[in-house]
């Protein structure tokens, strides 16, 4: 024991020693091997004996459905997770990470999918928080010229006292980054980047990630499901599948074709069929529809659109203009400030959530487990969540849990629920799995108008494909869908109609057979076009 | 009027002291709604070993130390062992209002120590009220410390990945908040009304708990809710002083805790809200689990 | 770190079996009980004499049973009152006040009948009973709603508006019970008038009918969140406000609604105490002391996990504590508050056991676990 | 799945319960039996008086004074014993005294007017026992329920008389409770006292009285204690309430305190006689002393009124008598009980007017409350039929006797001359 202490004392005096190591290498030579990592959860084993490297220099990429292990590797690389076998090398020398703390020291740099900031906060508060020498007393204008000096030498800008919550995801991002950098990163683990960006800030990030690689030696490994960034920005790409490497190869010798067999296991289509319904009665009418945000400005400017039966209106953007509080709006979750809403004919302005889901609307939420789902519920309780009100299930105000319960059974068996029955709670589903109860339990009440937010994000390959499925069966079952989606992709591929959104307001209502992809991203970031494609 | 005034910036005192402490404890994230009892348990403790020992010294800084030691119990049960921190806090109310009234119940009566000096009038502990309250105000906003501390409340995972401990912080937190209670506790029993009796501070921690809300975990407001309350405490025992004949003594009895009421009805407006843009720590009252 | 000594490890329990709950619960007690040894103990008493005097009055002794039963019924009001709006994510810190509200409540309704103390004329006296039943839950529903209505619609913190509204009754009542306030007991002593003798309930073993009442809702409670539309509704709201409004659960209705019926509970608690157990008659001088007792209610509550059929002999335990842990200290001649101490301690230690409802200890052995010892420097 | 635990849980806290009652139950009988004394056979003979205590014993005036009395009698009398429960509340009041009975309680005494009624239920139920419960207003008796409570005021007016004396600013406050006929026919007792100090002076003094709302609220007490120290300039302070607050204040502001109830500095050794220049003691043990006799006497028709002033008192085991009430301070009583530091500030006159109307009460002779006129102050508290006479008006002439039921229960004006602050 008195020698494993003595080690221990011994290693972090090594960490100590090895402290800025990194910017003395040169490119392309290995700067950090994880050997054999293990990693067990109670009943998984999430990273099964991977070994990884990162060389100088290169951008490297870490492909993987959702449950593949890419976020728990990224954790154990960045100390927030301590492996339970295996060893990480930094230059060669064995260190062991027992916080974030030790990585970070190292010069590992980590930019989360869900943003690690505080909102609340200064961008200057978040980018010093926990840094070593921000001193006892906070100097935050010294603190603010060694930042803008950052910003400078890679050409980014930003309101520096402006608080978290006022920024866009995108600038959020670049604090994070910022943040990364201004604690001396060498090593850059970035989740998911380029998820909620708009195109026109994703090609942005993509630039900059490239420059840093190449001008700075700030090393990337880009955590995505987006085969096409991978493809185009990356250096190399390990592929992971239920924990374990799969390949590792030169990005140059992939095809998206390729990944995406080796992440899936089996060849995925990625087209799904769109199938056109005859157009019908519109369903849903908005018109001059107003919404207020929490923070109490105007998020849903004046908007007006309908959708009719059997078609799905793709509303892209980027998150944070509006489409949440007009999502909630029309569910019924949010005042609003002015307009009206009609569905079938039916003056829903001012009818209340409940009301809504007895009229026909279904919403199936963004947030799956805040707001789609109630964690500690079981699976039949979870189904009650769009049925308790149904008198079909319930006498003189005594719910029939027998019958939920029946229920529950199919739409498990229906929607390919993954679970060992529908007595655990909701919170043991994952992501995919729960995304298919909540779509099997609103999809069932037949909605004659859907609302759908977000439905595929975070979700794997294959998950994605059946829930895209599942909307455009409820389409051809004469329902209309309104889609939100940052995934222009998705968008795409999915809607009849296509209406890009900005600062509360569509940019217009494209076919979406007919209109290019970058005009509607371009709409996305706000610049107004013309039908041609050309900027106006 | 001045000594009325003396008195409602005396009992202000208290009311700040044990509140800053409760501040300070939210800004990190937990909540102790033990206030109460923490407060009993250095007033009683603090008033035994002044009245046994002959020194006030011995005895703030016994109640000092209970408050922290209390503190360290609610931060074991909320950190540590992750439970709800309502439950947790319930439960010191409850072992501090239960097992003071038996340890103290043999001495009962006045302290029996020539009275803690004056300075200008007033009593010392108002200065250091004012002092800590000037104290805790630099540390949240201006150092790196309180940068800390605000981000583990508002999120401890940020937080944690940032390489802050939030554990320690957290635990350095809940006990300089139970140091304070238990400071306010003993600048009850043994400076403001140095006698001890049954259950004596009589829902003083709850007014302060009440506070911190109304403060919208601001130093700079607690404070001057703390003034209000005490002047509104003081009128409100004396009427006659300021409004004869308007009703019942037992009606003005109630004229604080109504306009505490109102004042944080007001303050839960939207148009509040939005104009003074309250932040209540987003994590206040949530466990924390690390994971992994 | 786990290198080479044998480590306890915390699991967190995915399910926990009720009898394995249950025996949690009584090792709680059981460690409270041993813990408070130390008090008797330390005053020179020997604990067994102690608990054995304890147990014996507050359940086994014709004189203790009733007090005990009165408690019971009293805290096991205060507890559903709690439990409602538990269950609904909303913590009732009022029930004192509610309750303090309920009793004025019974006696509004015998001065504006005119029984300030004589009989009942021409009104049966068992239609004065359910008015003054009826009053008091009325009455405490109102009080409660207060503090719903503002969460639900302000959101302000429930927490805080309960304990402000508790202040304020406590110092009502005195309003109206003293110097020419309208309860005002003729010799103006401090207290209520006196209730007319013919108004007092039927009792069972010196024990009032509401009794009954409390155990029904009680047993009413458990099924209205099991099995009701309402319960289902409150429980979502509880577990996670943004789903269930999502799902068409009103938030102001359901915090409103939970404090309503919440505050009945605790009111009803006031005609139980003042209009119906034996001895009492009227708003009792010490009215604080039941204001205090209510705050049990919360402990039981939490105890029972939200679940009113667990609080039922929770509720009955703590019942007996209360009389018992008093009885100690007079019987023994120990100093004042040992009963409040005993509570305290109670208290405590389920506070630190709720932790093994969540998680179970491990005991894991490294040499197993870890061949390889990893030293690696 | 939640609901099988809890009901198991339940469940098994039901058989916890049960277990614990087996439990105890079975150990009952293995108990050690109470050993009984072997000097004491004769059991029939020993009488076993149970007193109820409304509050707290340890460090209060009033329950303090019953507790004292109930150890007195204890050890005044080989056959007497006392017995007692603390903190009794409205509930607890029957189940106690049964509980007590069924041990072999004699003589059950309440210590607050609310355990009147309770009591005076059972009493027909144990009819060779005698109930005794304390008056504030309420007179009703039965043939073995005995109302019972000591004329403080007498004292009251000694005090008022050397307050009188002491007061320099001609301000003396009085931190009270909440108006109620016992509270007010007790102020009422200082305030006559006072007068007759100031007259004999030629002093103008005024009394302000603040109420607090109830009898223990130590920190109100306090404020309020402050207020009409540095509001209303007062400079001899007493209280009827029951925390120490009050007290403590007079000490640290260095004025005049004058006591109630009980003799604290002797008995609880609060303060000194450099604080406390005067108070006086209740002592129960005279009126229980009368109640023990008559039992033991057989008397089936107690007195059930027993209102008892300095013309009463028993002799205690150490030989001494004390009478109903008195004046007394650091365990000295009558003139001698004032202050030695007080003492050299009180003309010769009032320590005479005390000492005589101190002995012509014990002789039975003089009476404060008969020799003078109650005029009232317009103030006070009203009753049920019983409206507050006008400032002014005369309700009872000077020497003539008023009767108890008066003083008891109607009593409820302030006498004319007294500020009573809102």
């Amino acid at each position: 024991m008195q020698q494993e202490q003595t080690n221990n004392g011994g290693r972090s005096r090594a960490n100590q020693t090895r402290k800025g190591m990194l910017t003395n290498l040169q490119r392309g030579e290995t700067l950090l091997e994880a050997r054999g990592i293990t990693k067990r959860f109670p009943g998984v084993t999430a990273n099964d004996a991977i070994d990884f490297s990162i060389r100088a220099g290169e951008i490297h990429a870490v492909l993987g459905e959702n449950g593949a292990g890419k976020t728990t590797l990224m954790k154990i690389l960045f100390g927030q997770y301590q492996p339970d076998e295996g060893q990480i090398f930094i230059a060669g020398q064995p260190v062991d990470f027992k916080s974030p703390l030790d990585a970070i020291e190292l010069g590992i740099g980590m930019v989360h999918q869900h943003r690690k900031l505080i909102p609340a906060h200064t961008v200057i508060e978040n980018i010093i928080l926990g840094h070593p020498n921000a001193g006892a007393v906070l100097n935050l204008s010294r603190a603010e010229d060694e930042v803008n000096r950052l910003c400078e030498k890679y050409d980014f800008s930003l309101d520096l006292r402006a608080k978290v919550w006022q920024l866009s995801e995108g600038e959020k991002q670049l604090v994070e980054i910022l943040k990364a950098l201004y604690r001396g990163a060498e090593i850059l683990i970035m989740d998911e980047p380029s998820s909620a960006l708009t195109p026109v800030e994703t090609e942005k990030l993509l630039d900059s990630i490239q420059a840093m690689a190449e001008s700075d030696l700030a090393i990337v490994p880009f955590i995505t499901h987006k085969l096409p960034i991978v493809l185009r920005i990356s250096d190399r790409v390990t592929v992971l599948r239920r924990g374990k490497v799969v390949s590792c190869i030169d990005t140059r010798d992939a095809t998206e074709k390729s990944l995406a067999k080796e992440m899936v296991g089996r060849e995925v289509l990625f087209r799904v069929e769109r199938t056109k319904i005859e157009r019908g009665a519109p369903i849903l009418e908005v018109e001059n529809l107003s919404v207020r945000s929490d923070k109490g400005f105007i998020a849903v400017d004046q908007l007006s659109f309908s959708i009719h039966e059997g078609e799905i209106l793709g509303v892209a953007g980027i998150s944070g203009n509006g489409q949440r509080e007009l999502v909630e709006a029309l569910a019924g979750l949010r005042k609003i400030e002015g307009g009206k809403i009609t569905l079938e004919g039916q003056d829903i302005t001012y009818a209340n959530a409940l009301h809504r889901w007895q009229a026909g609307v279904g919403y199936i939420p963004a947030d799956r487990i805040a707001m789609g789902s109630i964690g500690d519920f079981n699976l039949v309780e979870n189904t009650a969540m769009n049925y308790y009100f149904d008198e079909a299930f319930s006498k003189r105000g005594i719910l029939d849990f027998k019958q939920i319960r029946e229920l529950t059974t199919e739409l498990v068996e229906e929607y390919d629920v993954a679970t060992p029955g529908v007595d655990v709670k909701a919170r043991t589903l994952s992501g995919g799995n729960l995304q298919k109860l909540i779509l099997a339990r609103v999809l069932s009440r037949k909605p004659r108008l859907v609302i759908v937010d977000l439905p595929t994000q975070g979700l794997d390959v294959g998950a994605t494909e059946f829930v895209r499925n599942k909307l455009v069966e409820a389409k051809q079952g004469r329902a209309s869908v309104l889609l939100i989606s940052e995934d222009l992709d998705e968008i795409m591929s999915l809607s009849d109609w296509v209406a890009p959104i900005y600062e509360g307001r569509f940019m217009g209502k494209l076919p979406a057979d007919s209109t290019p992809r970058e005009v509607v991203g371009a709409m996305m970031a706000g610049i107004e076009l013309d039908k041609q494609g050309a900027a106006t | 009027m001045q000594e009325f005034l003396i008195r409602s910036l005396d009992a202000s005192t208290i009311f700040t002291i044990a509140a800053l402490g409760e501040l300070i404890g939210q800004r990190s994230g937990i909540l102790n709604v033990g206030v109460e009892g923490v407060m009993l348990f250095g007033a009683t403790l603090g008033f035994i070993t002044a009245t046994t020992t002959g020194s006030y010294m011995l005895g703030f800084l016994l109640a000092i130390a209970i408050g922290g030691l209390l503190g360290l119990l609610h931060g074991f049960f909320s950190i540590t062992l992750g439970g709800d921190q309502v439950v947790s806090g319930m439960g010191i109310w409850i072992l501090g209002f239960g097992l003071t009234t038996y340890i103290g119940s043999p001495f009962a009566g006045p302290l029996g120590l020539p009275r803690i000096p004056s300075v200008f009038g007033l009593s010392p502990f108002f200065f250091l009220g004012i002092a800590l309250t000037a104290i805790v105000w630099f540390v949240l906003s201006r150092t790196n410390l309180g940068l800390r501390i605000r981000s583990v409340g508002e999120n401890p995972v940020v937080a944690e990945v940032s390489g802050i401990s939030v554990t320690k912080t957290r635990y350095l937190c809940v006990v300089t908040a139970g140091m304070f209670m238990g400071l306010a506790g003993a600048i009850f029993s043994l400076d403001y009304n140095p006698v001890w009796a049954y259950n004596f501070v009589m829902g003083w921690g709850f007014i302060a708990l009440a506070l911190v809300f109304f403060s919208m975990w601001n130093p700079i407001i607690l404070i001057g809710g703390s003034l209000l309350f005490g002047s509104l405490w003081q009128v409100s025992l004396n009427p006659q002083l300021l409004l004869p004949d308007l009703m019942s003594r037992y009606i003005w009895r109630t004229v604080p805790f109504t306009i505490t009421l109102v004042m944080l009805l007001l303050m839960s407006t939207r148009w509040f809200r939005t104009k003074w843009g309250a932040t209540k720590p987003e994590a206040l009252g949530q466990a924390y689990v690390k994971e992994g | 770190m786990r290198i080479g000594r044998p480590t306890l490890k915390l699991q967190k329990r995915v399910y926990l079996s009720g009898w394995r709950a249950a025996s949690i619960s009584i090792l709680a007690i059981l460690v409270a009980l041993l813990l408070f040894s130390l008090i008797f103990l330390l005053a020179g008493i020997n604990p067994l004499t102690a608990y054995e005097e304890i147990f014996s009055y507050a359940f086994d002794n014709p004189f203790g049973l009733p007090i005990t039963l009165n408690r019971f019924v009293f805290l096991l009001l205060c507890t559903c009152a709690f439990i409602l709006p538990y269950k609904a994510g909303l913590w009732n810190i009022g029930m004192t006040g509610q309750f303090y509200i309920g009793s004025l409540a019974v006696y509004g309704v015998l001065l504006g009948l005119g029984f300030r103390g004589s009989e009942p004329v021409n009104i049966a006296p068992g239609f004065v009973i359910l008015l003054m039943v009826a009053a008091s839950m009325v009455s405490g529903a109102l009080y409660g709603a207060i503090a719903g209505f503002f969460k639900g619609k302000l959101n302000t913190n429930e927490i805080v508006v309960t304990m402000m509204l508790n202040f304020i009754a406590f110092w009502l009542v005195s309003y109206m019970i003293k110097e020419g306030g309208p309860f005002m007991n003729p010799g103006g002593r401090g207290e209520s008038f006196e209730m007319a003798a013919s108004l007092r309930p039927p009792t069972f073993f010196n024990v009032p009918f509401t009794i009954f009442l409390a155990l029904g809702f009680a047993f009413l409670l458990y099924f209205l969140l099991k099995r009701t539309k309402l319960g289902y509704q409150i429980r979502a709201f509880g577990l996670n406000p943004t789903a269930a409004e999502y799902a068409g659960v009103n938030h102001v209705s359901i915090p409103v609604l939970v404090f309503l019926l919440g505050g009945a509970l605790a009111g009803l608690a006031g005609y139980h105490y003042f209009a119906a157990v034996p001895g009492v008659f009227k708003i009792a001088r010490n009215y604080a002391f039941f204001g205090d007792l209510a705050f049990y209610g919360i402990i039981c509550g939490l105890i029972s996990q939200g679940n009113p059929l667990a609080s039922i002999p929770v509720a009955f335990l703590f019942g007996g504590m209360s009389v018992g842990g008093r009885y100690v200290q007079g019987k023994l001649g120990m100093s004042f508050g040992v009963d409040f101490a005993l509570m305290g301690v109670l208290m405590i230690t389920l506070v630190a056991f709720q932790f093994f409802y969540r998680y179970r200890v491990v005991f894991s052995n490294p040499q197993k676990e870890n061949p390889d010892a990893r030293i690696l420097d | 799945m939640h609901r099988q635990n809890s009901v198991s849980r339940l469940f098994l806290i039901t058989i916890l319960l049960v277990v614990m009652g087996m439990l105890t139950t079975m150990c009952a009988p293995a108990a050690e039996p109470e050993p009984e004394e072997p000097g004491e056979a004769q059991v029939d003979e020993t009488i076993t008086l149970a007193i109820e205590h409304f509050s707290v014993i340890e460090g209060t005036t009033w329950s303090g004074a019953h507790d004292r009395a109930g150890k007195r009698l204890e050890e005044a009398y080989e056959n007497v014993e006392y017995v007692f429960r603390e903190e009794v509340g409205p509930d607890l009041t029957v189940p106690y005294a049964e509980e007590m009975i069924s041990d072999g309680a004699d003589i059950v005494i309440g210590n607050a007017e609310f355990m009147g009624l309770p009591l005076q239920e059972i009493a027909e139920k144990y009819p060779d026992v005698y109930f005794g419960s304390i008056i504030a207003s309420d007179l009703t008796t039965k043939q073995n329920f005995i109302r019972l409570f000591p004329r403080q005021y007498q004292a009251l007016y000694l005090e008022g008389l050397v307050a009188a004396a002491l007061t320099e600013t001609g301000s003396i406050g009085i931190v009270s409770a909440f108006p109620s006929v016992q509270v007010i026919r007790r102020q009422n007792g200082f305030i006559l006292g006072v007068q007759d100090g100031a007259e004999l002076l030629g002093k103008e003094i005024d009394i302000y009285v603040k109420y607090v709302g109830d009898w223990y609220l130590p920190t109100e007490e306090r404020d309020i204690a402050e207020t009409l120290i540095t509001q209303y300039n007062v400079d001899v302070l007493t209280q009827q309430t029951d925390s120490g607050s009050p007290l403590d204040v007079a000490t640290e502001q260095g004025i005049w305190f004058v006591g109630k109830d009980m003799d604290i500095v002797g008995f609880y050794g609060w303060s000194d006689t450099e604080t406390v220049a005067i108070s006086f003691d209740t002592r129960w043990e005279v009126l229980y002393d009368q109640m023990i006799k008559e039992f033991v006497g057989g008397v089936e028709n107690p007195e059930t009124i027993l209102y008892l002033g300095m013309e009463s008192s028993m002799t205690l085991a150490d030989g001494t008598e004390v009478y109903t009430v008195d004046i007394m301070n650091d365990n000295k009583v009558g003139v001698d009980a004032i202050s030695p530091s007080a003492l050299p500030l009180i003309p010769q006159e009032i320590v005479d007017m005390v000492d005589q109307a101190r002995e012509e009460m014990i002789a039975g002779t003089w009476d404060p409350f008969t020799a003078h006129a109650f005029v009232s102050n317009g103030t006070g508290l009203a009753l049920e039929g019983l409206p507050i006479p006008d400032a002014g008006t005369v309700v009872k002439e000077a020497d003539v006797v008023p009767t108890n039921e008066f003083l008891l229960s109607e009593f409820a004006f302030d006498l004319e001359g007294v500020t009573i602050l809102e």
